[in-house]
């Protein structure tokens, strides 16, 4: 015969080692005691662990005793345990904030132009991020959609204004002109190809 | 002597530590002759039962020889006097005796490994919860941007290159003969138009570059060869223009072959 | 910042979740804290628990803390299920880490030194075991790996920290001397043989 004292640390090593919730019926048999006995030492524990504020609880749960962390202590296991996944922008997301950031603002028929494929679901992909936005509606025929960058595409690269946007030496050849942007019309293929999918 | 395997021995010092306390020498004042004697016998059985002896064990034999002889020959100078120097024991003791520490270190730890085999850790709980739905932190820089940007317009120039050139070659493969048909049907209708004479500009192609002037004038040298065609040009650099031929026996323009 | 009680309630969260040893800098992480003060916590809490006689304890290894069952209580662990013996180590293998863990960093030439044999085996089974790790190259000639023990190590053989490791008196007066240091250089004998076949 143990002493209650013992018992009672017997089933916390027990529900410890257990995992799962470990049945009053085998905790009695391992102790050689009556189940109700033992019953009521789990029951004396989970009072204990409540009273004390513990960070593990014991639940019961059909005839059963089981640690379990206490709930409201779900912020630190979150903050313990949700790792930060560190993303990069893929290379076509780059090219197109590059386009947007360099030419704003921009229609995404420009952009397409540019790139020479659609690129919605990459533009799509940049105003989840909150790095480009929606600024209005061109001028030109079928009044599309215009792009620019955000404040937090400013804040996430670094750049005090889109001044400070580095030159680009190779950018010269595709800066915008005006017989360039008459051209874009005829330049436009029809894209009734697969749309990029490799996502940003 | 006990019959004992080689294998029983971590090496060469705890064959030596176990014949020691076997023959209850101290440490401290090694018998060396006797030792080494005892060292050798045992290597010898274990040759002999052909047991494979590790070279590390032969070689503290021959330490041990070594100690011995210099155990037996006192060193004595030139003028006869004993030189006073160190056991040549003391290395072999030192050594020895680190070995036995770290047996005695292992021993304390075989002894805790087994006192703590009774402490059970648990496995993690699930975490899958957290773990699965990660924060993420958008990792960018502006040089990142700019070089993706440079790579893109890089391989845009070279796309357009390629594309130039490939346009380029399909124009060369537009043929001298369907450019002398253009120019003829448009030669042809100025003429119907009543004009007498058409210059060469008006039969170039709209937006004609500097390979479409090179192939109108190859086509029309041609069609002057073959088809009946004058063309005179007044002064250097000035303008063609394009007639019939006058037949030098007729006296009237010749007719298309 | 959280009271003190909140603070040890989250260390138990935190504990019974991560399974492995908590590390002192990531629970002071998660509760914005200084290691100094997490530390005391974790070993205020260790004390308690001690002091309840309850059948889990906190054990702490090189700076980390984790739930254990208590050692008193592997009869009812027994009894209940049948935990992983895992295979003691080999008299060569105890001798290696006995040598790693006092002279740490150590290269392997010493530990061949003091045993008078090969033991880069032994020590790579103490690698694969946990135990052991490399923990760079010596500045010596050759620049040798050198090798250290590992938390496992601690954890194993019940050591919160190296500092913990038992003195041995006998032998303390024999401690190794530059004079002797130099000594074992002429005796280097060319371990040329074969390696030490029986493994740990």
């Amino acid at each position: 015969m143990y002493s209650r004292k013992t018992m009672k640390s017997a089933l916390e090593t027990m529900m410890f080692m257990w995992g799962e919730p470990l049945e009053v019926k085998d905790a009695a048999a391992v102790l050689d005691e009556e189940k109700s006995v033992v019953r009521e030492l789990f029951r004396e524990l989970q009072t204990e662990y409540e009273q004390e504020g513990r960070g593990i609880r014991i639940r019961e749960a059909d005839d059963a005793f089981g640690y379990v962390t206490h709930i409201e202590n779900d912020i630190f296991v979150r903050k313990l345990c949700t790792p930060v996944r560190v993303k990069r922008l893929s290379q076509a997301a780059l090219e197109v904030l590059a386009i947007i950031a360099y030419r704003q603002p921009v229609t995404r028929s420009e952009i397409d132009s540019i790139r020479g494929i659609k690129s919605e679901r990459v533009i799509d992909g940049l105003i989840d991020k909150g790095l480009v936005e929606i600024s209005g509606r061109s001028e030109g025929i079928g009044r599309p959609l215009i792009y620019v960058t955000t404040r937090e595409f400013l804040k996430k690269f670094g750049f005090a204004s889109l001044k400070d946007l580095p030159e680009v030496p190779e950018y010269e050849e595709l800066r915008r002109t005006p017989e360039e942007e008459a051209g874009y019309g005829q330049m436009m293929i029809d894209f009734e190809g697969q749309e990029e999918s490799n996502e940003n | 002597m006990y019959k004992v395997s080689i294998d029983k021995f971590e090496g060469p010092f705890d064959l030596l530590v176990y014949l020691l306390e076997n023959a209850k020498m101290d440490i401290y004042d090694i018998k060396v002759s006797e030792i080494t004697e005892q060292y050798i016998s045992y290597l010898k059985e274990m040759e002999d039962l052909n047991i494979e002896v590790d070279t590390e064990f032969i070689v503290l034999a021959a330490v041990l020889i070594r100690l011995k002889s210099h155990m037996l020959l006192p060193r004595v100078t030139e003028t006869g006097e004993i030189m006073i120097e160190e056991d040549p024991r003391e290395e072999l003791k030192g050594r020895l005796l680190e070995y036995v520490r770290t047996k005695k270190l292992a021993e304390m730890l075989a002894e805790r490994e087994e006192y703590f085999m009774a402490v059970h850790e648990k496995p993690a709980e699930d975490m899958s919860e957290y773990t699965e739905n990660p924060d993420e932190i958008l990792s960018v820089s502006d040089e990142q941007m700019v070089n993706a940007f440079i790579m893109f317009l890089t391989r845009k120039k070279k796309v357009e290159e390629v594309s130039e050139r490939y346009q380029r070659v399909r124009r060369r493969k537009e043929t001298i003969e369907a450019r002398i048909e253009y120019m003829t049907d448009r030669l042809e209708r100025k003429f119907r138009e009543g004009k007498g004479r058409v210059s060469f500009t008006e039969l170039l192609p709209e937006k004609a570059d500097r390979f479409d002037i090179t192939l109108s004038f190859m086509s029309l040298l041609s069609m002057i060869r073959n088809q009946g065609y004058d063309a005179e040009q007044k002064e250097n650099f000035g303008e063609i223009t394009v007639k019939r031929k006058i037949d030098a026996v007729t006296g009237k323009e010749q007719m298309d072959v």
